[in-house]
């Protein structure tokens, strides 16, 4: 019944409803107070990555090996690494300088998938603003490095599976250690063997 | 764009564009496979997860992957809630270009939040999701999304109603909305155009039942079609598109299987595609969204070629503008609902 | 209650007396007694637009389900002394080429008819500011000043823009001017006289009791009354209407070239306006100051003439809420082709609802010939885009 | 002089206005039409005209033709002056700024001129025939319903003619127009 005005109706109609709804229905309000009430973010959601170390203290536990492979994958390239030396020059597994320039960084979360050793993770904090263009929005180690216990507060499912996989990892090289050195041990034993042997045959 | 007037009636138009140029495939090219993923986000900013199964579908015809079936129905869901969100927006962003003071694009917005959220549960961030891989997802579905997802199909019909009761008998709407800028479908076609507006024009031809691609063909649903194409079609061909696309979610939801999300046996770091070249396409919301990929059998992209729908769709705005009002401008360009981060790559 | 009722008026008399005895010329009193209606009106008036220009965010607000400004102040209502500072403080931009005279001189144009009009409005039971005896005529008159207004802020600004927003406005307002005058001369055939007490006086009394003898409740009243209406939100340029600020297609219209106070005088003046407007509406068809139930007549009468003021002006709001735009050839055709006949019908049933008695049997003959025409028009209008003749074609 | 009109203005300001009122509108109509005639700038002398338009409508309500007032207001300043200025724009918008008819030579003396004669000749009549003799009629506040019965009563024929004699010319504009936009 297309009555002419039948259609304004129906929209004043809806409008009404929810200008009334707005005020006795709670959901039909989807706007938050911001400073107020803190917007609750699902587990998943990402901001920018941040170093897990385990234990207490940061350089020691640190997982990460400077291995590159996360510099290299970046797609904007805005993760800076310079492996460490000792003072005799060889390089140790570990960075002196990580750098990740979150002005550049779009936490496209690629870094998390390809670093093998489960040390760059994707942090949920995201009042990142600050009034330096360049110091403050380079993150350098220090800022970067957080702890595994703040890893657990932030992605707990996420978290105890990386754990479980970091255990699995260390009792398998343990077996294969093991294994490594019962086999090294029952070479050694028929080297023994051998050496007391061949006396008798040379005679 | 430059829209010469005599007194109202539009003479010449000319879209000027170009200023989003953001050298897209030139860096695909220069990084690996996987690093281009997240650039696709940026392409159709509006609905991020078809591109990404643009990119990825087009990766596996090139490299021959075969995708899972849970990782397909998962593509299916997230790709039909993208469209489901982006034609809510386009129903918000016609009404405010008519000057409704952004009423029913507050509504729409209000609905689309809650399907951004659904979208960063699942990968992390609402719009810049980087979540398909060559193979499959990048990870499963977390506890209790699919219980959430459920309900908001459940609802998303009633949400549909409430909108097509505010506009769709709206005199007002139909007097700015019908009779502008008709399309006939010889036109349409030889325009290249694709996506809602080719099938407002009367064409019936949808990518998903087309190519059958992901696992379309295992789920019932309907392709509606107008008989006029002018801006009024346009406007209804979205709103019954998302119904129809409530009906494939409601049947994805229900069918999911277990099992991988991602096929084991793809590389994601340091893949090298055999050498060759391959052209994947979806139905993206806004229409044929294409990647034309050639692999020099390095693990860079030789060529990159993106086939954007919002591009190809906006070389025909001038024919349609000629001889309409101002006012009709707008509401022709937000009917033919572009982007420019995919107009301009 | 009584002394509720007359206290604005006695209030006035009580400080004139004091004045009065202090030795103040007779002849002064007088010219004080208007400074002083003079003041409380524009002081009234003012109060409302800064309330409106609050609350009409909130009330967009909550028609899309959000807030609304509730930072500054209580429930944002510090907001209009933000807004007020702001306009104040912005830099007030006239471009070099343009007309200084005629730019400085529109918002001034603009703000005069719009105080103006308010001397005539019956605002309680005899507190009208200027008991003029053709008051609507007044009305009207004053209020073609502010098509002037438009043209010079238009053509001042030397902007293509705003000339084209400025023809618009002009076309608009003068094609909406004429179902205007003819739905409010209709209310003013049936009271008998051009004077807005006449009229209100007219609406008095409740018929079987309860219901007022507004001229709403009637079908040629309630049809002049939305042709008023709509006349009324085209007179102030506001929602569907509002093509002359057409934000998406031009700028912002005849006020682009404006910034700072002056921009601020013709928000105000727009407000103002439409306040107006909708007193003339309360006063022709709302039954101006009389209750709408017999027992509620003990509350003041002014606090029921602005109590239907504002609720008029809160239509308006979720009118512009609702509403998309209008083309300019539909604003006009519509305005031709639907307002005009319609107001003529209107004009003619009233007539016959006068001569077949006013009683029950008027009431439905005049529904008869108010009616028809509408179907007639209507159908006629929506003919050409109706939803059901749109089918869709679906394929598997 | 002036003190004791200010005495009066203080006493009894109805009478002191109702004087100088009058004199007021009139100085701002003679000098708006003045002006008028001649700025340059067509814009402002159509200003300048609805200002005397204005000025005019005020003077017949200070003379008490409230009704007569309000119609010249309305009419006058509401479709007259929008009429001129459409005019305007929609013929020679772009030559607009310099009026191109010279006010040298001839022109302004010729003007004054017939001024002045037809000044003399209204002053003349003013001062001999004996209409003009019998004092000014107050100011005859005529209530609209009388208005509103002589035009119906008496006056029914003039008013049907002029109203047929509008109608004929707008729908000649009319067909001026439409045959305007097909050539």
């Amino acid at each position: 019944m297309n009555f002419p005005g039948i259609g304004l109706l129906k929209g004043f109609v809806v409008t009404a409803r929810n200008f009334l709804g707005s005020y006795v229905e709670k959901d039909r309000l989807t706007t938050r107070q911001y400073p107020e009430e803190r917007p609750k973010l699902p587990e998943n959601s990402r901001s920018f990555p941040f170093l897990v170390f385990d234990g207490e203290d940061p350089e020691a536990g640190m997982r990460c090996v400077a291995c590159k492979i996360c510099e290299k994958e970046c797609p904007p390239q805005c993760i800076y690494i310079i492996q460490d030396r000792d003072a005799a020059g060889k390089p140790l597994k570990r960075p002196r300088i990580f750098d990740i320039d979150i002005s550049v960084c779009m936490s496209c979360q690629i870094c998390v998938e390809v670093c093998p050793f489960e040390s760059i993770r994707m942090d949920t904090d995201y009042e990142l603003s600050s009034f330096d263009r360049f110091g403050s929005l380079v993150l350098d180690k220090s800022k970067l490095l957080k702890s595994n216990a703040y890893y657990h507060g932030i992605h707990p499912t996420e978290a105890s599976e990386t754990d479980a996989r970091i255990e699995a990892d260390r009792k398998k090289k343990e077996a294969a250690a093991a294994a490594k050195a019962e086999a090294a041990r029952k070479a050694t034993a028929e080297k023994a063997a051998k050496a007391a042997h061949p006396p008798e045959e040379t005679k | 764009m430059n829209v010469t007037l005599d007194g109202e009636t539009v003479v010449k138009l000319q879209p000027v564009f170009g200023y989003l140029h953001r050298n897209h495939e030139k860096i695909a090219e220069g990084n690996s496979w996987l690093a281009a993923v997240p650039y696709t986000d940026r392409l159709d900013y509006i609905c991020p997860l078809t591109n990404n199964w643009a990119y990825t579908l087009a990766v596996e015809t090139l490299a021959g992957l075969e995708v899972p079936e849970r990782a397909e129905y998962i593509r299916i869901i997230t790709a039909e809630l993208t469209r489901l969100q982006n034609h809510v927006a386009f129903m918000g962003f016609i009404l405010a270009d008519m000057g409704a003071w952004g009423s029913a694009l507050m509504y729409a917005f209000r609905e689309r939040e809650k399907i951004l959220d659904l979208f960063e549960a699942l990968t992390g961030a609402r719009m810049m999701c980087n979540y398909m891989r060559f193979g499959g997802c990048r990870c499963d579905l977390p506890s209790g999304w699919l219980e959430s997802a459920g309900q908001l199909v459940e609802g998303f019909p009633a949400f549909l109603d409430e909108m097509e009761a505010l506009l769709t008998g709206n005199e007002i709407l139909l007097a700015r909305l019908q009779g502008v800028a008709p399309l006939t479908p010889e036109r349409a076609i030889n325009g290249g155009l694709s996506g809602p507006i080719l099938r407002a024009a009367g064409v019936d031809y949808d990518i998903r039942k087309v190519d059958n691609y992901g696992l379309y063909s295992r789920f019932k649903f309907r392709v509606p079609r107008g008989r006029v194409g002018d801006c009024y079609d346009r406007f209804m061909i979205r709103v019954l598109e998302a119904r129809e696309s409530v009906e494939i979610l409601k049947q994805a939801l229900v069918g999911i299987p277990d099992g991988p999300v991602v096929n084991p046996k793809a590389k994601q770091r340091g893949f090298r595609p055999p050498a060759g070249e391959a052209y994947g396409r979806i139905e993206g919301p806004k229409g044929e969204l294409g990647f034309y990929l050639i692999s020099d059998g390095s693990d860079r992209p030789y060529r990159f070629r993106v086939r954007p729908p919002s591009l190809i769709n906006l070389t025909l705005l001038e024919e349609l503008c000629l001889g309409t009002k101002i006012a009709d401008v707008m509401v022709i360009l937000g009917s033919i609902d572009i982007v420019l981060g995919e107009v301009d790559r | 209650m009584e002394l509720l009722e007359r206290a604005p008026v006695e209030l006035k008399n009580a400080f004139l007396r004091v004045l009065g005895s202090l030795g103040v010329p007779e002849g002064m009193l007088a010219i004080l007694s208007a400074v002083l209606i003079i003041g409380t009106v524009i002081g009234v008036f003012l109060g409302l637009f800064a309330l409106m220009s609050v609350m009409e965010r909130k009330i967009l607000a909550r028609v899309q389900n959000r807030y609304g400004p509730n930072r500054a102040g209580p429930f944002g209502l510090f907001q209009p002394v933000a807004d007020g500072i702001k306009m104040l403080t912005k830099e007030d931009l006239v471009p070099r080429a343009a007309d200084k005279v005629v730019h400085f001189l529109a918002p001034v144009v603009m703000m005069v008819p719009a105080l103006l009009v308010l001397a005539i409005l019956p605002y309680g039971r005899d507190m009208v500011p200027v008991e003029l005896e053709s008051g609507i005529l007044f009305f009207f008159a004053v209020g073609a000043g502010t098509e002037v207004a438009i043209f010079m802020a238009g053509w001042a600004s030397n902007n293509k823009y705003s000339v084209l927003g400025a023809m618009r406005a002009i076309a608009q307002m003068i094609s909406y001017e004429i179902p205007l005058v003819i739905s409010a001369v209709t209310a003013a055939m049936i009271a008998g006289s051009l004077s807005p007490s006449v009229i209100v006086a007219a609406q008095g009394g409740f018929a079987a009791g309860f219901l007022p003898h507004w001229f709403v409740t009637t079908p040629w009243g309630f049809t002049a009354a939305l042709l008023f209406y709509i006349g009324a939100l085209a007179e102030s340029n506001r929602s569907p209407f509002d093509l002359p600020e057409g934000e998406s297609e031009l700028v912002a219209g005849h006020l682009t070239e404006y910034s700072g106070f002056k921009y601020a005088t013709f928000f105000m003046a727009e407000y103002i306006g439409m306040f107006a407007i909708c007193g003339m509406f309360v006063t022709l068809f709302l039954g101006g100051w009389q209750a709408p139930l017999p027992f509620l007549t003990v509350v003041p009468s002014w606090i029921w003439f602005f109590g239907k003021v504002c609720f008029v002006a809160f239509t308006m709001v979720w009118v512009r809420a609702t509403l998309p735009r209008l083309r300019v050839d539909h604003l006009l055709a519509f305005a031709w082709k639907f307002l005009l006949p319609m107001s003529f019908a209107a004009f003619l049933s009233a007539a016959c609802w006068h001569y077949a008695g006013r009683g029950p049997a008027a009431w439905f003959l005049s529904l008869v010939v108010v009616g028809i025409p509408y179907l007639v028009l209507g159908l006629s209008f929506t003919s050409r885009f109706s939803v059901s003749r749109r089918t869709y074609l679906f394929s598997e | 002089m002036i003190c004791e009109s200010l005495k009066t203005c203080f006493d009894d300001p109805g009478k002191f206005l109702g004087e100088w009122f009058v004199l007021l509108p009139a100085l701002v109509l003679l000098l708006a039409a003045a002006a008028a005639v001649v700025l340059r700038n067509l814009i402002h002398a159509t200003l300048c005209l609805t200002l005397s338009f204005i000025a005019l409508g005020i003077l017949f309500i200070a003379l008490g033709a409230e009704f007569v007032g309000f119609v010249q207001l309305l009419v006058y300043v509401g479709a007259v002056a929008m009429l001129i200025v459409f005019a305007i724009l929609l013929t020679r918008p772009e030559r607009l700024a310099k009026s191109d008819t010279a006010l040298s030579g001839l022109g302004p003396a010729g003007g004054a001129l017939a001024g002045f004669v037809t000044l003399g000749v209204l002053l003349g009549f003013l001062f001999t025939s004996p209409i003009a003799k019998k004092s000014l009629p107050g100011p005859a506040s005529a209530p609209v319903a009388e208005i509103g019965h002589a035009l119906m009563g008496d006056y029914k024929a003039a008013l049907i003619v002029v109203g047929v004699l509008l109608t004929a010319a707008l729908v000649g504009a009319a067909v001026l127009a439409m045959e305007d936009k097909n050539s």
